[in-house]
């Protein structure tokens, strides 16, 4: 028998809860070579702002123990031409598409929303409340409560699709951000963007990026992003998806255990450009080899007696 | 499909950190061209995570070859491989050294400094079959850093050294003998790979005399692949530079297109 | 030329700016078997409550990559203990003792260091703060700067020696919660204690700690932990201790670059248990490639034009 | 100081999951004793980031043995190992197995499941020396799970095997084998190593006939040397019980003084 592998949303059923995380999969047509799309529950394209983006000067990238520091800062393409040159070939794909939405200000954001509304072939908004690359000091909207609630209610009234917000992990309680957002209206939560961090060259004692701050991904950040993604599933009632570190399918289910919905997986399709896909597959077998009928029932099954 | 999990090396050979690996690999062998590059996955633990990107070397029908320098913790794991082991490896990737054909009566010259000596001689073969006269410049630091030297020779490509300590060949930097070659012989092209201030010394060198250079950068690359946008550098546009993914758009530059970092 | 390798508390001269962290360490003799304990700058012992403690049920340790969560629960014999069996040996060796002082009160902590007080052998206090381990959800006064300000300050007016407050990273503005320390009178700052993680055993979806969460240390954290230190440093005139997954002289050399006078050594010290030593003579090797005479003067020197 | 940064191996041997090592170390081996461990780096690189606990399995003049299952990562990586090849080791550490010698004319019962058998062939050599009557219990899986049972016949050691499938020996536990040796004969006392509820079983069978038993216990260890407190089990003292070091105050214990855990 196979197992049932289907995630629900809520406001939207998935093939399989393996997304692949927004800026580790370009915008989805990269892969193509490696893996064919359709096997994944979605594909969560890079931050997008309202216009084009420069994004930060090299080096932007340092590898350290099990773990990835990038300070990319959204580089990327603005709405108008990622509608023009990339939605219509990703529409004649097989899989749910969301949209990482970015804004330096409130009203870039919804800007950049409602261009998008106007857009065919879009499963929902990611609102990236996140990026720790674009102000200084990591400053982002989802580091106060207030902040996050007042971008995501305004996104919420702009948006004609559903609204996922972005959590960061560089926060005190991560729970009260992530009720803030729930009480604002997001319809989902995904959660974790990257750890505020930075590496030295003793040789020339300046910053290993140009940026000096980056963020943190890999599975270094794992055992911090799965705690945080049990906290906050246990504590509101919209869907939670989850990421931080994930290789293997054996690391998405702990998501899953933990309270997750879907995963996204990130850092490791840089390694291995079909991970995605390989990991669906993994949880697959799992299922298979110990008698699940329906992946969605091992959700928030963590036992803590 | 370009990826081969268990791509098998069928011939090792070492000299100090250098070492050069031939792979028996039909799927990444077929199209691939010089100045392409493999991204290595150098172990199978997660230490360390990303792969390491290592350009073509040769070619033959069915197999191909890497030849790299020891630099850091993930080519010292590389270089513990053994003849029979095999790789985890993706590509190839990224732009060519496009042959300018319409230069190939003049010589084209290939100007290589330690590692980067590595695409030259994939290029050098291929100018050689098309039938251009191909001059190469190698440099290394010192007598012991110019292991591929005889290799050019023995396929019967003219080669001349350079080494800083005059250990052999010319004494001084291979932009040294670059320039003495233009004294002689204006080249008709410069394919350049090595450091980042010889390629920039050679870019420098082509611009004042409108020689046309095609130049191979490096970067830190996250993917290989054009998703991470983690391996740009300043690439000339009409106005202004924009940021470029070298292995994408690159590695393979024109020359005059490359905005140098300024760093102290 | 020999360097001079002295780091400067200003409360206290250090031989060397290599410490060993608490709890990583035990109470310092059980690593004289493999490294002599005059080598390195000084030793922080285990965490000590003013009574002995149990700690937590096992399993309380998840190894991941390149981290390590523990949730020890600082089991321990409690400062009367202390006095009577481990200081007597300490004081034999030539090296500075910092005594990390615990509590689950601010009464608790006051009673420790008041006993402590009437101890000779004792070069300062450490203030734990910051344990993630003791209670639910990994609360400690170093989340806020509130507690943080009101429990240094008893703490200095209670105690007859120099106190370093050992601050949390698992807080939204770290920069916050150091200055209510300086405020409070903190004579140094030490940083990072570990960050708040978890692990999930797939096969029987139970966490794969007893005490559900730990805290991960190991070279994981180091990129996070480093950030935070050059972000305190550069914000509090007090001397910083900067740790978190230093391996190598290499690693504690960063710490000195953003700021940090001194450094901790802690997971490293199980993998190697002369890893303090080791790392104390990587620092004065480099510094006698480099030329540099004089430990001291590369702290704080990061470029960032 | 118990450290040796490079102890060579010296013979190596395979069965399926199965691998035995041994080492020339002097230093390591002067004083081992059985029921110690070693404290080994399986891999130079920073994955995985511990060392693991291995528990020694013979012992000559300047050499030491080790034999280990692969289990996970760590193993994994150890099992890779070739002879020539050197690991960083630290130890012997913990608590050895007493050996009973006023128990020493009536029979010593060494019960051994899996991987478990590993510190009892160390043992078994020792109580032979001194002359104890020795009887070996081994359990396993199936007939491919009994590696080294061959090694302990050689070695004159009266050994009896049983296999969860019958597929060698007696079908079924080790333990029921233990069962029926205490009807045959009742031993003076018994020495334990295997599987926790293989381990937790034996405890009240020895409970049960008032029979002194020493177990050695495994638990997931942060250094083994007693600075991490991470491999602690609850231990009983005279009233209550408490958190004591698997590492330091065992792996080895009186079989009644240990609490065994309820885990669902
Ligand atoms: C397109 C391309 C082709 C290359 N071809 C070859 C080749 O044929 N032969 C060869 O010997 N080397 C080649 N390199 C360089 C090689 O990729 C690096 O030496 C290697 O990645 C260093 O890895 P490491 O783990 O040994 O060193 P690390 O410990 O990661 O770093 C050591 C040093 O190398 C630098 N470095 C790290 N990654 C890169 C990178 N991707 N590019 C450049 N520098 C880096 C670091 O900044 C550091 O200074 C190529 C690089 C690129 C981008
Ligand atoms: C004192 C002592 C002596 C031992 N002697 C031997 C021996 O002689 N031969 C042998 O084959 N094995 C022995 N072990 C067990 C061995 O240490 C583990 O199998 C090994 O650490 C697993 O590492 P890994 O990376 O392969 O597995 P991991 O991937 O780390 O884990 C695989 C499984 O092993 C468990 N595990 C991990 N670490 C330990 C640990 N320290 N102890 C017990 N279970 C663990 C994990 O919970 C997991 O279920 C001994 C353990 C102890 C504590
Ligand atoms: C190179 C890179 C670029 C990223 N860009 C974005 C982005 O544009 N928008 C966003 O919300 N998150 C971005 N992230 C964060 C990831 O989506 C993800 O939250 C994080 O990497 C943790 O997952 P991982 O450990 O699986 O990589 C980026 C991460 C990396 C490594
Ligand atoms: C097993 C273990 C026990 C610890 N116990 C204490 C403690 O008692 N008091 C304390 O302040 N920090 C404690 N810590 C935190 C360390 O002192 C240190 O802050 C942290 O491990 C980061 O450094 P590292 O990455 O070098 O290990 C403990 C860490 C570990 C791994
Ligand atoms: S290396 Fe990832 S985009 Fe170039
Ligand atoms: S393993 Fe560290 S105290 Fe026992």
């Amino acid at each position: 028998m196979t197992p049932d592998l289907t995630a629900d949303l809520g406001f939207l059923k998935l093939r399989n809860p393996v997304l692949t995380a927004s800026g580790t999969f370009g915008y989805g047509l990269e892969f193509e070579p490696f893996m064919d799309l359709s096997k994944i529950g979605g594909i969560v394209v890079k931050g997008l702002y309202y216009g084009p983006r420069e994004g930060n000067p090299p080096p932007r990238l340092v590898e350290t123990t099990g773990g990835l520091i990038n300070a990319i800062g959204l580089q990327g393409v603005g709405v108008e031409k990622f509608a023009a040159e990339v939605l219509p070939k990703l529409r004649q794909i097989d899989t749910a598409v969301f949209v990482n939405v970015c804004g330096a200000s409130d009203d870039e954001y919804l800007k950049a929303i409602e261009f998008l509304n106007a857009q065919e072939g879009i499963a929902a908004y990611e609102l990236n409340i996140s990026c720790p690359n674009v102000k200084k000091n990591g400053l982002c909207p989802a580091l106060g409560p207030d902040p996050t609630y007042a971008l995501v209610k305004q996104a919420k009234a702009a948006s004609r699709r559903p609204v996922i917000a972005k959590l960061s992990p560089n926060v005190t309680d991560i729970v009260e951000i992530a009720k803030a957002a729930e009480e604002a209206g997001a319809d989902g939560l995904s959660l974790i963007n990257t750890l505020l961090a930075m590496a030295v060259d003793i040789e020339t004692r300046r910053p290993k990026l140009a940026n000096i701050f980056g963020g943190l991904s890999g599975p270094a950040i794992k055992p911090i992003a799965l705690r945080m993604t049990y906290q906050v599933a246990s504590a509101v009632r919209v869907p939670v998806i989850g990421m931080g570190g994930i290789m293997t399918g054996a690391d998405a289910i702990e998501y899953l255990i933990v309270g997750a919905r879907a995963v996204q997986v990130g850092t490791a399709n840089f390694i291995d450009p079909a991970a995605a896909a390989r990991i669906a597959g993994e949880m697959k077998d799992f299922c298979e080899h110990k008698g699940i009928a329906r992946i969605a029932d091992l959700v928030g099954t963590l036992k803590t007696d | 499909m370009p990826h081969d999990p268990a791509v098998k090396i069928i011939k090792k050979q070492s000299w100090g950190d250098y070492h050069l690996f031939r792979f028996e690999t039909p799927a990444l062998a077929a199209g691939a061209e010089p100045g392409q590059f493999l991204m290595v996955r150098v172990s199978d633990t997660p230490f360390p995570l990303l792969r390491r990107p290592i350009s073509l070397h040769a070619k033959e029908k069915n197999s191909l070859e890497i030849f790299f320098q020891v630099a850091g913790q993930g080519t010292a794991l590389l270089a513990q491989k053994k003849e029979g082991e095999t790789l985890d490896i993706l590509g190839p990737f990224g732009k060519r050294f496009i042959p300018d054909t319409n230069a190939l009566p003049t010589p084209a010259v290939l100007v290589g400094g330690g590692r980067g000596i590595a695409p030259l001689y994939f290029l050098a073969m291929e100018l050689n079959k098309l039938g251009a006269r191909v001059k190469v410049l190698y440099g290394g630091k010192s007598r012991t850093d110019l292991p591929v030297r005889e290799k050019f020779e023995k396929a019967g490509l003219d080669i001349v050294c350079s080494t800083d300590d005059g250990s052999f060949g010319h004494h001084g930097f291979v932009t040294g003998l670059l320039e003495s070659e233009i004294r002689r012989q204006e080249p008709a092209i410069l394919y350049v790979c090595g450091p980042d201030p010889m390629m920039k010394k050679t870019a420098e060198i082509a611009a004042a005399r409108r020689i046309p250079a095609r130049i191979s950068l490096e970067s830190m690359m996250g993917c290989g692949f054009g998703a991470c946008w983690g391996c740009v550098k300043r690439i000339r546009r009409d106005e202004g530079g924009e940021w470029r993914k070298i292995c994408e758009d690159g590695p393979v530059f024109w020359a005059d297109k490359i905005i140098w970092e300024e760093k102290e």
